[in-house]
């Protein structure tokens, strides 16, 4: 079961090398995603047996694959994702496009993989297969400058993957029994020195996924220059990777170095997140403050993580489907936006309530879950995040909450350049919002409201990964 | 100052001082000339530590054989004493001093080892250095060496006949 | 005689070679510079062979220990041999195609 | 010892072969055959099966993994003569010499797994350098490779030197020329057991090509034709590795501390001049030799410490490592000129070559999935299994990053930047011989235990 | 019950999503008849769910739980008491009022522009009810942001204009600022308490889990969010700006209802802010000195809007004396008037603005009297109200609160005295510019005056009577009412408690309020009953048409500042600092690569110089290993 979930992406990745018709390809593309997606929530649902299978004696590592909550929402959240993604791109022209939409589906199985390994050689294999394929395809389809910044982005994160490989075999070689199961290295005795020495691989590795002020300075370029389809990936599910990592590794395995770590790290995020904020204030290109406000986001996120109260934690669990579920929307409108109008500068936008009022309210709406207005998704969990900061140190969490302030400045000034104002030269150009697109961002509406009003499953779904963290 | 030593240290001075003219004659005839007599000196040595064998081979390997294609290439070459380049006088300089501390580092490494203080070499006595016991050797225990080296000197020929053919 | 003055004898002719090495330009020199090197081996090996046999009479009057060092010099002999043919041959070569033995004239390849 | 033999005799049958057949095909041919009955005979020593039994009187050692190390280092032979047979008769009209230069050195690797005995090291080493050497300078025509030959002979006569004052100092300490010291003579804790082990070991820094002893590598990789640089930097070097190992996993103690200190010296220098080199090179065959020096930096984390991942990571990378490099080289062949721009627009002309080029370089980089990575994971993890500190594993894979840096710089010519390849004429059948390497890097990268479980049967 | 709470709530919602999806389908008369109908259903709803209460007391009900977690449970309760069926009522009965009014304000607007404001409106009644309806602090800022949402879209309801979504922005991020404080209040409550139910907190305030500390913290954050809200003092300038919406608007959210939650929070948790002295002070003079500032400003503002706005803040400011002094039930009273007779007047303004063409400047009116008949009628009752005349309503609450300022502290009754003058003062000025006097307008415009369409005028005549005889529900003992209203509310915020002043004090404090606010009247009417004041070009008239450039100090002290920082971030630190550092290590490491190449020179004879310079090095670090392994020991170790 849980096997197949990775391997229905990847062989459809394999079998689009030989489709060449675009539509086509994009046809089977989202019938495979949706078959994912209904395994998953199955999975979700009623649990999924371990995947347990030998794979290199020699190290004694296996094909280990385990749905635990953190798994099953990230799980939830890719494979809703790429069906969406599908559908709202589905009619952006590429050159070879059945080799984009199979690149974009081995990240998937990429990233699925990590979030289902339970094998710490096997989770490094995965966070590699999801970085690789998007490496190539912002190379080959991104913007003007894509092949300096692309390359930026890839040897950050590939440094970075490389640190938690040390740490992975730091761990392996101190663990009791010689095998990688991450439950595993929870047992290697380490000295608390051995424990910062690790975490720092790891966390190095992480904040420059997720990212963290201030190993962040790939990511605005890298998604302005990214294909959308891309930066969706990215943003939607990708940066999750890192905050994944830190709950499935660094929280756990390291309690001592993360404790003793906390103050500088949660810090360190919340003036992250303030910086990012302000930053976004400042920005012109569309995708550049989406950008900044994801790496806001994220940080708040992460700083919850380090403060490490169970509260906090919850709400990180419940935000990382919710941001991603958001972070989607507003790309899907952006990219609507830059599709039809060639530009991203809100500066030449304006409008757009008047031109398009669905694609508006679409936009607006998406906005406001982005500020996490109650009612919306990002509201539940950001509003645990915070009494999670809150009971580490209200000082911190009254910082943080500064960026409640800056956020709502940068995105309600978005909106106003976007969609208010007269009709601009360049949004007189959207004509038409495709149906596909329409449908996508509908359908992640709707996710955003049910779950902001009633996020009970979320949390039920969560339940056993916080009891695992924090009841010994 | 037994015989012995004064012939050692005679034979050591006339190695050292033709290894140094080696160096610094000009005409590289005149360096291969005195190379030989280097190689001449050392049998001098191996004699006087009753090497005989590798004492006669030496020259005849050596200084005869060896020597002697080289000389034969030089002249093949006709490389005139004025046509040799020289390097400047501050690379030179560098070479010699870091030769000179490399030697001082080998012989340091020499003085360090305590274990070898006042040992002794055995000298003109000894039958190792004849050649029925070598030869008895070099046929039992280092036949495998022997005949491998066979096959180094068929590559070295192979080479030799790519590269010399026109 | 002390087994110092063979050790010093053959490191002293040894970095003399290196000097040459390093301090000639003539690649035939350079190369000779080279046998030099190997030649102060052999005579330490020697010296080194004599010294140990010295010890191995003290226990046996058939010892034959420090021969494999004699063996080894013979050995060094027949590969210089061997390097000595092809080293020239690619020397002649060299000079065939640049009417050179300069070392310093290959700078071709660089960086 | 089969492999000795028999890899001689066939070297001498190669040489006959240049009078007797003249068809540069066939000799490919019986090369290949004759590559095919080495390994056979080599393999068949483990059943016991000797072409000669013989008592090599402590000179040579045979054991599992030596066998095991030839093998690799056969095959690795027959995938490279299988791929690049016709462009070694295009050098010269010696074909036949070559090949059985090949098969020579092939015996002095052989005696290289083997040796038991510092005279057989010295043979062996001098068995491998002499044919490399003609090799270099094979192409008489091209000055470059005049140059790069007498660059390579004058340097590795003076490492010679170097390495046997190493062995004499050794054998002035133990009074014994052989690997394991038996317990007569001087005892443990010389000084000048020690001083000579570091010459030694400079020697045979010099012939893995490590720094601060590399100066060759670059030249002589660049002036050799492309077709044997391949070959020197492929199965000579694994097979110099070889030898390195078997010296210092025997030996290594006598430096006590002061190895965690020098060896860690030379990985990092070897890292740090290998890689931060390598960034500049606009040529790709100078970029590979640089990056062959940085790959040697990787291969001497093994020598740290015996222990089996050390022993199973050698040959899982000198494996990786020459199927990676048999592979690009066997692409540059094919170019027109060197640089990197040569490569623009390949994935548009020839999406094949570029697929199996890209496998090469991640590879040769360690991206996950390809046998590359397990190669730098097996290192890794032996280092670390060894005791030494996290830091120099940290530096390693920062220098790994910089790596990537420049093995992508052709990955984004190929595939992101339009332009009209410097493409030469290719056999249709040329691409798919390198995909079946592009192949075996894949598979080793999903099973490495696929190579080393050999080691246990 | 539950199902009554549950459609009280839902209608509303339903009105929006009828309207906000079914925009581009419906005729505007299917929208107005269903947005108003959803509205006037709630208020039939509301007055039975209150006739429940007088019954039966306070109900609650639950749905579902929209938090459930093992340290944190937040249930969708709802909770129908004496306070939250108050509001309920003010609420849905203004609501429809205006709902009303707007059916035919909006005129104008097109189909789905129509649909669009009503379906804002809809939700911001919603939004409105969960704020009131709520039985904990959580479900109460659900409602509390989303207010603050709809105000942002209706302000910023004609969305082509740049300056109106400045408002609109401006009002929605000053609402931000409270909202952080109200936000941190909650954690500081879940923290401590580990619940945000009114019940369980309201209980913990006098047991032993809250330190005074603790109370002053949340009372001080909650009174933030009450601030930004209620446009109190620092956070007051958003109000004023969001005169940019829709008239209809401004009477519903920005008089009625929405500035007034503030209120309503604190009275709802008066039983945590009867704890602290201190916050309570802090609330006082807050309120205050809103109330003087605002009304000075007033004075001399000319856009009919503007008077009325600051008029709010003003008055806003008293209830917040009010609070302060502990008179919720003045307070809440006052709430009550105020949203009678200011609707009143914010309608009767949109009655005027819409005779005059969205003319909403008052020097171009004057002598709308004849004009506009019933809008000038009830405008004038509005007036009265607002001005504290008697026997209208807002005199009684009023002075209710002047009478409870009075026994606090004197200073806070003279203070509110002055403030009470000036009230009556430009209140009336507005009156006599706008309906005494002459016609300044243009011809054009005179010669389409006309009396507003009917659908407007009955919410005006309704307003105009509630705001009239409103009093009537809190009148003091000492005029021989029982004050039904502190009655009512005595389950919220306790027994009315016996006053310390004498009757002929009251009747003292009384009588000098009601005769400055004739006094300030007769002045005003006397003044400008022929003129308009022109716009003041210097001294004390300057400063207070520019609002005492306030605007300007914000803008020169933290928006401008914090703009730069933004832009230095995003220009140096950003591109320079740490962009740079990370561009800066790749150019190193090329650097290092051209260093580093040289050392390849082509010539053999450096290479091996150099091989030798490494043997000797190798053998230099092996002799020195004792200090240099030492370091080394350490770190590989």
């Amino acid at each position: 079961m849980l096997l197949s979930i990775i391997l229905i992406p990847f062989i459809t990745a394999l079998l689009l090398l030989f489709i060449k018709d675009a539509k086509k390809s994009n046809t089977i593309a989202l019938v495979s995603s949706a078959a994912s997606l209904a395994i998953s929530i199955w999975v979700a649902m009623k649990g999924a047996p371990d995947f347990n299978q030998a794979w290199i004696a020699a190290l004694n590592s296996r094909v280990f694959l385990h749905a635990d909550g953190l798994a099953k929402i990230l799980v939830l959240l890719t494979t809703i994702s790429f069906p969406a993604i599908l559908l709202a791109t589905g009619s952006n022209t590429l050159a070879q496009k059945n080799i984009f939409i199979s690149l974009l589906l081995l990240t998937q199985a990429g990233l699925l993989g990590v979030f289902l390994a339970g094998d710490a050689l096997l989770f490094y294999f995965f966070w590699e297969l999801a970085l690789i394929p998007v490496y190539f395809l912002c190379s080959i389809w991104g913007g003007e400058k894509r092949i300096a910044i692309t390359f930026k982005f890839f040897i950050y994160t590939f440094l970075g993957s490389l640190m938690m490989l040390a740490g992975i075999i730091f761990l392996y070689t101190h663990s009791t029994e010689p095998n990688f199961l991450i439950q595993n290295f929870a047992h290697a005795t380490l000295t608390p020195a051995q424990q910062t020495t690790a975490f720092v691989l790891f966390f190095i590795a992480f904040a420059i996924k997720m990212p963290i002020f201030p190993l962040h300075t790939w990511q605005p370029d890298a998604y302005e220059q990214s294909p959308t389809a891309v930066t969706m990936v990215m943003s939607a599910v990708m940066v999750k990777m890192g905050l994944y990592g830190v709950i499935r590794w660094l929280l756990p395995l390291f309690p001592v170095a993360a404790k003793s770590a906390a103050v500088i790290v949660v810090d360190l995020s919340v003036i992250g997140v303030l910086y990012a904020s302000f930053i976004a204030i400042k920005q012109d290109d569309i995708k550049r403050l989406i950008a900044y406000s994801s790496i806001a986001h994220i940080g708040l996120m992460n700083a919850a993580l380090f403060a490490h109260q169970v509260i906090g934690v919850q709400g990180v669990l419940i935000q990382l489907f919710s941001h991603g579920i958001n972070v989607l929307g507003l790309w899907m409108v952006a990219d609507i936006i830059e599709q039809q109008t060639g530009t991203r500068s809100m500066m030449a936008m304006g409008g757009l309530a008047k031109k398009q009022p669905t694609l508006a309210i679409l936009l607006v709406a998406f906005a406001f879950a982005n500020i996490a207005l109650p009612l919306t998704n990002a509201f539940v969990g950001e509003f645990l995040i915070f009494n999670g900061l809150f009971q580490f140190n209200p000082w911190v969490a009254a910082f943080a909450g500064v960026s409640v302030i800056l956020s709502a400045i940068y995105t309600l000034n978005m909106v106003q350049k976007v969609a208010y104002g007269e009709v601009s030269e360049a949004t007189q150009k959207i004509n038409f919002i495709n149906k596909g697109a329409q449908w996508a961002l509908i359908i992640l509406l709707v996710i955003v409201f049910a779950s902001g009003v009633y996020p009970q499953p979320l949390f039920d779904l969560t339940a056993d990964t916080l009891q695992q963290m924090f009841v010994k | 100052m037994s015989t012995l030593q004064i012939l050692f240290f005679a034979l050591s001075a006339f190695a050292i001082i033709s290894a140094i003219m080696v160096l610094v004659s000009k005409n590289p005839i005149h360096s291969v000339l005195w190379l030989i007599l280097v190689f001449f000196a050392i049998s001098g040595h191996y004699i006087l530590l009753n090497a005989q064998f590798l004492a006669i081979v030496n020259i005849i390997v050596y200084a005869g054989a060896i020597m002697v294609l080289f000389l034969f290439v030089i002249m093949l070459m006709n490389v005139k004493k004025d046509k040799e380049p020289q390097k400047q006088l501050f690379v030179k300089l560098i070479g010699v001093i870091t030769g000179g501390s490399f030697l001082t580092l080998l012989v340091a490494i020499v003085k360090q080892t305590v274990q070898i203080d006042g040992k002794q070499v055995m000298m003109k006595e000894g039958t190792i250095g004849l050649i029925h016991p070598l030869g008895k050797v070099l046929f039992s225990d280092y036949v495998v060496p022997f005949e491998i080296s066979s096959v180094l000197f068929l590559s070295a020929m192979v080479g030799a006949v790519i590269i010399g053919k026109k | 005689m002390p087994i110092h003055y063979y050790i010093y004898l053959s490191l002293a002719l040894f970095c003399i070679g290196v000097t040459g090495v390093l301090t000639r330009r003539n690649a035939i020199i350079v190369f000779m510079c080279i046998e030099l090197m190997l030649n102060a081996v052999n005579l330490l090996l020697v010296a080194f062979s004599k010294m140990f046999y010295g010890f191995g009479l003290a226990e046996s009057p058939n010892s034959i220990v420090g021969i494999d060092a004699q063996i080894f010099v013979f050995f060094i002999m027949v590969v210089a041999a061997a390097e000595v043919s092809v080293g020239l041959a690619i020397i002649v070569m060299m000079y065939r195609n640049t009417h050179s033995v300069d070392i310093n004239f290959l700078n071709r390849l660089k960086n | 010892m089969n492999a000795i033999i028999v890899s001689a005799l066939l070297g001498v049958i190669m040489m006959f072969t240049s009078w007797g057949i003249k068809g540069e095909k066939s000799q490919k041919y019986i090369a290949l055959m004759g590559l095919a009955i080495l390994i056979l005979a080599n393999l068949s020593q483990l059943n016991g099966w000797y072409v000669i039994e013989y008592d090599t009187k402590g000179m040579l050692a045979f054991s599992r993994y030596g066998i095991y190390a030839n093998t690799i280092l056969f095959t690795l032979t027959f995938l490279y003569v299988w791929i690049n047979g016709d462009e070694i008769s295009k050098i010269g009209n010696h074909a036949a010499d070559f090949y059985a230069l090949f098969f020579f050195i092939l015996c002095g690797a052989s005696v290289l797994t083997s040796f038991d005995n510092l005279l057989m090291l010295f043979i062996g080493i001098e068995m491998l350098s002499i044919p490399l050497y003609i090799l270099t300078s094979s192409d008489k025509t091209s000055l470059t490779s005049n140059e790069a030959g007498l660059k390579y002979f004058l340097m590795g006569a003076f490492s010679t030197g170097i390495l046997l004052l190493g062995i004499t100092f050794i054998y002035g300490a133990t009074g014994s020329f052989h690997l394991t010291v038996p317990e007569t003579g001087f005892k443990y804790e010389m000084f000048m057991r020690s001083g000579g082990l570091i010459l030694i070991f400079v020697a045979m820094n010099f012939k893995v090509s490590a720094a601060p002893f590399h100066f060759w590598t670059p030249d002589v990789y660049d002036g050799a034709p492309t077709v044997f640089t391949s070959f020197m930097a492929t199965i000579a070097k694994a097979a110099g590795f070889f030898a390195f190992m078997s010296v210092f996993q025997v030996q290594y103690q006598a430096l006590g501390y002061s190895w965690t200190l020098l060896l860690p010296f030379v990985i990092i220098s070897t890292l740090l001049i290998g890689n931060v080199t390598a960034v500049f090179q606009r040529s790709v065959k100078r970029m590979l030799a640089y990056s062959s020096i940085a790959q040697a930096g990787f291969m001497l984390f093994a020598l740290y410490k015996p222990s089996t991942f050390a022993n199973e990571g050698i040959l899982l990378y000198a494996f990786v490592y020459s199927v990676a490099s048999i592979g690009m080289f066997g692409v540059l062949i094919k170019m027109k000129e060197n640089s990197i721009e040569g490569f623009n627009g390949l994935a548009k002309a020839h999406p094949l070559l570029a697929f199996v080029t890209t496998i090469f370089l991640f590879s040769l980089a360690g991206i996950p999935l390809t046998g590359g990575f397990f190669a730098k994971y097996y290192m890794i993890n032996a280092i670390l299994v060894a005791g030494a500190g996290l830091w120099l594993v940290i530096v390693a894979l920062v220098f790994a990053a910089i790596s990537v840096y420049y093995y992508f710089k052709i990955i984004q010519a190929m595939y992101f930047v339009p332009g009209e390849p410097a493409l030469g004429e290719i056999q249709n059948t040329y691409p798919y011989k390198l995909l079946v390497l592009a192949v075996l890097l894949l598979i080793l990268g999903v099973f490495p235990n696929l190579l080393l479980n050999y080691l246990y049967f | 019950m539950k199902v009554i709470i549950g459609l009280i709530i839902l209608w509303p919602l339903a009105g929006f999503l009828f309207n906000g999806l079914g925009r581009n389908f419906w005729s505007k008369k299917i929208i107005a008849y269903k947005a108003t109908g959803y509205i006037v259903a709630s208020f039939i709803l509301s007055v039975f769910a209150f006739m429940n209460v007088q019954e039966y007391g306070a109900v609650t009900v639950h749905y579902f739980d929209f938090i459930n977690t093992a340290t944190l449970k937040i249930p969708i309760d709802f909770k129908v008491d004496a306070l939250s069926s108050l509001f309920l009522l003010v609420i849905t009965g203004v609501g429809s009022l205006i709902h009303l009014y707007s059916t035919a304000y909006m005129k104008e607007e097109t189909a789905p522009h129509y649909a669009r404001y009503f379906a804002y409106l809809n939700l911001f009644i919603f939004s409105m009810l969960l704020l009131v309806l709520g039985d904990n602090f959580v479900v109460m800022f659900m409602g509390w942001e989303g207010v603050g949402l709809c105000s942002y879209l209706l302000i910023g309801y004609w969305f082509t204009n740049g300056n109106y979504n400045a408002a609109a922005i401006k009002a929605f991020v000053m609402n931000r600022i409270g909202d952080l404080g109200f936000l941190l209040a909650i954690f500081w409550m879940v923290v401590k308490l580990g619940t945000v139910s009114y019940g369980d907190v309201f209980t913990e305030a006098s047991l032993t889990k809250l330190s005074s500390a603790d109370i002053t913290a949340i009372t001080l954050l909650l009174f933030v969010g009450a601030m930004g809200k209620s446009a109190q003092i620092p956070l007051y300038t958003w109000l004023p700006d969001a005169m940019a919406g829709p008239t209809p608007v401004s009477a519903l959210i920005h008089a009625a209802t929405m500035v007034t939650a503030g209120i309503y929070m604190i009275t709802r948790s008066n039983i945590l802010f009867s704890h602290s002295e201190c916050t309570q002070t802090v609330i006082a003079i807050i309120g205050i000195s809103t109330a003087l500032l605002a009304a000075t400003i007033a004075i001399k503002q000319n856009d009919i809007k503007k008077v009325l706005a600051y008029s709010t803040v003003s008055q806003l400011g008293y209830m917040f004396l009010g609070l302060g002094v502990g008179a919720y039930t003045g307070a809440v009273f006052h709430v009550i008037t105020h949203a009678f007779f200011k609707a009143l007047l914010f309608l009767g303004a949109g009655s005027v603005i819409h005779a005059m063409h969205h003319e909403q400047d008052i020097q171009k009116m004057g002598g709308l009297k004849s004009k506009l008949p019933i809008t000038h009628l009830t405008f004038l009752i509005g007036c009265i109200a607002i001005a504290g005349i008697p026997p209208f309503s807002g005199f009684f609450s009023k002075d209710e609160i002047l009478t409870a300022a009075y026994e606090k502290n004197p200073i806070y009754f003279y203070l509110g005295m002055v403030g009470a003058g000036m009230t009556a003062f430009y209140m009336f000025r507005l009156y006599a510019t706008t309906f005494l006097g002459k016609f300044r307008g243009t011809d054009d415009q005179a010669h389409h005056l006309h009396e507003s369409p009917i659908a407007m005028t009955i919410p005006l005549i309704l307003l105009a009577i509630a705001s009239a005889i409103a009093g009537v529900i809190g009148v003091p003992e000492i005029m021989g009412g029982h004050h039904w209203l502190g009655a009512h509310l005595t389950t919220i915020v306790g027994a009315t408690h016996e006053s310390v002043l004498s009757h002929a004090q009251e009747w003292m404090l009384m009588g000098i309020s009601v005769s400055i606010a004739v006094i300030a009247v007769i002045i005003a009417i006397v003044i400008y009953r022929k003129k308009a004041d022109g716009e003041p070009t210097s001294g004390w008239g300057k400063v207070l048409f520019n609002k005492w450039y306030v605007d300007e100090l914000y803008e020169a002290v933290i928006v401008r500042p914090l703009d730069k920082l933004a832009a230095f971030l995003k220009n140096t630190i950003e591109k320079n600092v740490i962009d740079g550092a990370v561009n800066g290590t790749g150019k190193m490491v090329q650097y290092g690569a051209r260093q580093i190449r040289l050392m390849q020179s082509g010539q053999v004879g450096y290479y091996i110089l150099f091989m030798v310079l490494s043997i000797i090095l190798l053998f230099v670090l092996w002799f020195n290993d004792a200090t240099i392994l030492r370091f080394f020991y350490k770190l590989t170790h």
